[in-house]
C-alpha cells in the first residue's frame, strides 16, 4: 500500500509541484534577464524586484474575459491549449532529478517513472504538444493564427529529425532508451564531451522546437503580430504561455540529462547539481533570445535540412564506426 | 493476458471493418486515406495480439514494416492529393475519372 | 478489471473510428484519427509492448498525422468541397456485404484464436517481452533483410514524393 | 566561402560566410550587457535631472510677509498666447493692487514661459514640476491657493 500508492502520490504532488513553480519564475526570469541584458530592470513594482509578478499575472489572466472568436471552431479553440499545457506537463514524468535518496528507512527515487522507452516518451509528447499549437492557429479563423499554425507544423516535422538523431547518437553511447541509464552511464564523463557534434545540434533544434528566438516562426510579432495566440485570451492563453515556459523547463532539464551529466557533480547534493544545469540551459535559452534576429522562414527550414540534419546523420555514423572498431 | 486474445481480436475485426467502410463510403481522399489508416492499425493490434501470444518478435518487426509502409503512404499519397488539388481544384475522389493528364 | 479496461478502450476505438468516418470537417477527421492512434497506442500497452506502443504515438500521431493536418492546412479544406452530408451515401448493397464479410471475420477471430496460441508465457519471459532488446536482436539478426528493404522502400517514397511534389 | 565574396549589412562590411564569430562576438556583448548597470531610472522614486530653464507648473510668489507679490497689472493675461490666465483685480483700501481672483488653467497653458518674463513684480514663476495627475478637468484648474504651492503636487508614486 504505502510501496505502490502513498509514496508515488507524494512524490508527484511534490514534484509537480516544485516544477511547476519553478515554471511560472520561469516567466519571471525570462523578464528579469531580457531585461537586464537590454539594459532595463525588468518587473520591479510587485514585490521585492517583481518576484510576485507570476502571481499577479495569473490573477490578472484569471479574471480577464475569455474572448472566442465568431468564426472560430468553438471546441477545437477550446482544446488546443489543454493539448499543449497537458502534453507539456506529462514530460515532467520522466525526468529523473536526482539520484535515489534514503528516507525513513526506504529507498527513495526522485523521478516518477523510469519506462524503458523514457527517451522515446519525451520526443513522442513534445510533438503532440504541438498539436496545441497548430490547432490553436488553425481554430483561430485568423489569417495570422492561421499562417502561425501551418509554420509550427512545418518546424515540428523538419527540427523533430535533427533532434532524435542527435538523441540516438547518445542511446547508442549508453546502450538505453531509460533517461536513468543514460545518467548513470555519464557518471565518469560527460555525453557533452563524448558528443559535442549531438550536443550542438541539439541545441540548435530543441530551440527551433520550442518555439523560441531565433526560431520562433508561429509566432514572429513582427510578421505575424504573434501568430497561433493572436486570438487567444485570459486563461487560455497563460496554459499556452505556460504551456511554452514548461517545454524549456523540460528542454534544459534533457540536456542536462542527455549531456551535461544529470545529477552526476563535486560536493553538492544530486538534486542541487541538476537544478543548477537546468537553470543554465534556462538562462542560455533566454541569452540566445535576446541576442540573435529571428531566421527568414525559408533560412530555417534550410539550416535544418541542408545543415543540420546532414550533420546529425554523419555524427550517427561516425559514433557507430568508432564503437564498431575501437570499443 | 491470454484469455483476452479473443477480445482484442473481434476489436481488431471491427476495427478493420470500419476502416474499410469509411473508405468504400467516404469520397473526401484524405479521410478515405485516414480510413486506410484506421485498417492498418487494425492490422496492427492482429499482429501484437499474436506476437505477444507467441512470445515472438517477428509479430512487432511486422508492426514497425507496417509503420514504415504507413509513412512512405503518407508521404507520396499526399504529394499526389497537393498535386491532384493544385490540377483540379478538388479532392473528391469521384472527380478524378480520367487515367492522364 | 483487465477486461473491462479493454471493452472500454475498445469501444473508445471504434467511436474515435467512426467519428473519423462521420466527422464533415476534414480536420476534425484527422483529429479523431489521433484520438484513434492514441487509444491504440494504450491498448499495445496492455499487450505489454511499451516500445510499439510508443512507436504508435511518435509515427502515427507525431509524424504521419502531423503531416496528413500540414497537407490539409496546406490545402485549406475547412469545409467539406462538393460532397455534402458523408451521411447520405450510407447504406449501399455493397457495404452491407462487406459488413457481413467482416462479421464472419470477428466469429472466425473470436472462435479459432486459442489454436494460434503456442501454449501459456512464463512470467519471466512476460517482463522481458516488448523491451528494445528483444525486437533489435530480431531485426539485426533474421530479420535484417526485410529492415534493409524497408529502409529502401522509405527512399523510394522520399524520392517518388519530392519528384511528384516538383513536378509542375 | 570565398573571403573576397563580401556583403554589405547596414553600412558595415561583412564577409560572406562568416557565421559562428559573429554570433559568438553578439553573445559576448549581451552577456556584457547583463552584467552592466541598467541605464534607465525607476520613474517615481528616480528621476531624471531637469534642465535649469524648464518650465513646469507656474508658482505665485510672495514677499517675506506672507503676502503675494502680484499687483494684478494683468500684463501675464494680456501676454499669455493660449489665454489661459484670468485676473480679477481689487484695491483695498490703501490702493494697494491685489488680485482678487488669480487663475490659471493649466490644460490651456502651453508653457511658453512669456507671462514670467511679462511680470514686472517677479510674482510668477514656472517651476520645475512636470507631473501633476489628477482626474477630473477642473482639477486642472489652479486658484490661488493651489498656484502658492505647486511643489505639493509632484507625482512621488503611490
Amino acid at each position: 500500500m504505502i510501496d505502490f500508492f502513498i509514496i508515488p502520490v507524494v512524490k508527484l504532488t511534490i514534484i509537480f509541484s516544485i516544477c511547476l513553480f519553478l515554471i511560472a519564475y520561469a516567466t519571471w526570469l525570462e523578464r528579469k534577464v531580457l531585461g537586464h541584458i537590454q539594459l532595463r530592470y525588468g518587473p520591479m513594482r510587485v514585490g521585492w524586484h517583481g518576484l510576485l509578478q507570476p502571481i499577479a499575472d495569473g490573477v490578472k489572466n484569471f479574471f480577464k474575459e475569455d474572448v472566442v472568436p465568431d468564426n472560430a471552431d468553438k471546441a477545437v479553440f477550446v482544446i488546443a491549449p489543454v493539448i499543449s499545457i497537458s502534453a507539456a506537463i506529462i514530460l515532467l514524468a520522466v525526468i529523473p532529478f536526482g539520484e535515489p535518496i534514503h528516507m525513513f528507512g526506504k529507498e527513495i527515487t526522485l523521478y516518477i517513472a523510469n519506462p524503458s522507452i523514457g527517451i522515446l516518451f519525451i520526443l513522442g509528447f513534445a510533438t503532440l504538444g504541438s498539436y496545441g499549437t497548430i490547432l490553436g492557429g488553425w481554430s483561430s479563423g485568423n489569417k495570422y493564427g492561421y499562417m502561425g499554425g501551418l509554420r509550427a507544423s512545418a518546424m515540428i516535422i523538419s527540427y523533430e529529425l535533427s533532434m532524435a538523431f542527435a538523441v540516438i547518437s547518445v542511446v547508442m553511447m549508453s546502450g538505453s532508451f531509460s533517461l536513468v541509464d543514460i545518467v548513470t552511464d555519464q557518471e565518469t564523463i560527460w555525453n557533452c564531451l563524448r558528443q559535442p557534434v549531438a550536443f550542438l545540434v541539439f541545441l540548435i533544434s530543441g530551440t527551433a522546437e520550442l518555439n523560441r528566438t531565433p526560431f520562433d516562426m508561429p509566432e514572429a510579432e513582427s510578421e505575424l503580430c504573434c501568430g497561433y495566440n493572436v486570438e487567444y485570451s485570459s486563461m487560455k492563453f497563460a496554459l499556452f504561455f505556460l504551456a511554452e515556459y514548461t517545454h524549456m523547463f523540460v528542454f534544459g532539464a534533457l540536456v542536462t540529462t542527455l549531456f551535461l551529466g544529470g545529477w552526476h557533480g563535486p560536493w553538492l547534493p544530486g538534486v542541487v547539481w541538476f537544478f543548477i544545469k537546468t537553470f543554465l540551459i534556462v538562462f542560455a535559452c533566454i541569452w540566445v533570445r535576446a541576442t540573435f534576429p529571428r531566421l527568414r522562414y525559408d533560412k530555417v527550414m534550410k539550416l535544418e535540412w541542408k545543415f543540420l540534419l546532414p550533420v546529425a546523420v554523419l555524427n550517427l555514423v561516425a559514433t557507430g564506426g568508432v564503437m564498431l572498431f575501437f570499443i | 493476458m491470454t484469455e483476452h486474445q479473443s477480445i482484442y481480436l473481434a476489436l481488431a475485426a471491427v476495427l478493420f471493418a470500419v476502416g474499410a467502410f469509411g473508405a468504400l463510403t467516404r469520397k473526401n481522399a484524405i479521410v478515405v486515406f485516414l480510413c486506410v489508416e484506421i485498417m492498418l492499425g487494425a492490422v496492427n493490434l492482429v499482429f501484437i495480439v499474436f506476437a505477444s501470444a507467441n512470445q515472438s518478435a517477428e509479430g512487432l518487426f511486422m508492426v514497425m514494416c507496417v509503420m514504415a509502409v504507413a509513412g512512405a503512404e503518407a508521404a507520396v499519397g499526399l504529394a499526389i492529393f497537393v498535386h491532384l488539388y493544385r490540377k483540379t481544384g478538388t479532392i473528391n475522389i469521384d472527380k478524378y475519372n480520367l487515367l492522364k493528364w | 478489471m483487465e477486461t473491462m479496461a479493454i471493452l472500454f478502450l475498445g469501444v473508445l476505438a471504434i467511436a474515435t473510428a467512426f467519428l473519423v468516418i462521420f466527422s464533415k470537417n476534414t480536420v476534425h477527421s484527422a483529429l479523431w484519427m489521433v484520438g484513434n492512434c492514441f487509444v491504440l497506442a494504450v491498448l499495445f500497452l496492455m499487450l505489454n509492448s511499451q516500445f510499439i506502443a510508443i512507436l504508435q504515438v511518435i509515427v502515427y500521431a507525431g509524424a504521419i498525422m502531423m503531416f496528413i493536418l500540414y497537407a490539409i492546412m496546406m490545402l485549406n479544406l475547412r469545409r467539406e468541397q462538393d460532397e455534402g452530408d458523408p451521411r447520405k451515401n450510407l447504406v449501399t448493397g455493397r457495404i452491407l456485404l462487406v459488413l457481413l464479410f467482416f462479421t464472419g471475420l470477428v466469429i472466425m477471430g473470436v472462435g479459432f484464436s486459442p489454436i494460434a496460441l503456442k501454449g501459456r508465457m512464463a512470467s519471466q519471459a512476460v517482463a522481458q517481452f516488448g523491451e528494445v532488446n528483444l525486437i533489435a536482436d530480431y531485426i539485426f539478426s533474421e530479420g535484417l533483410i526485410p529492415f534493409e528493404l524497408v529502409s529502401v522502400l522509405l527512399t523510394a517514397a522520399v524520392v517518388g514524393a519530392v519528384y511528384i511534389a516538383k513536378k509542375n | 566561402m570565398e573571403k573576397s565574396d563580401i556583403v554589405n549589412v547596414s553600412g558595415r562590411r561583412v564577409e560572406k560566410g562568416r557565421y559562428v564569430a559573429p554570433l559568438l562576438k553578439g553573445l559576448a556583448y549581451t552577456l556584457k550587457n547583463f552584467f552592466s548597470r541598467p541605464v534607465t531610472l525607476q520613474y517615481p522614486q528616480e528621476k531624471t535631472e531637469r534642465s535649469k530653464r524648464w518650465r513646469g507648473l507656474h508658482r505665485l510668489n510672495v514677499d517675506e510677509n506672507g503676502k503675494l507679490k502680484c499687483v494684478a497689472c494683468g500684463l501675464c493675461a494680456r501676454i499669455c498666447p493660449s489665454q489661459a490666465i484670468t485676473i480679477i483685480p481689487y484695491e483695498d483700501e490703501g490702493g494697494t493692487r491685489y488680485p482678487k481672483k488669480f487663475v490659471i488653467d493649466e490644460l490651456r497653458c502651453i508653457y511658453c514661459g512669456f507671462c514670467q518674463e511679462a511680470c514686472p513684480k517677479g510674482a510668477i514663476s514656472l517651476t520645475q514640476v512636470y507631473d501633476y495627475i489628477d482626474y477630473h478637468r477642473s482639477d486642472f484648474i489652479f486658484d490661488i491657493e493651489k498656484l502658492k504651492n505647486p511643489k505639493q503636487f509632484e507625482f512621488k508614486g503611490k
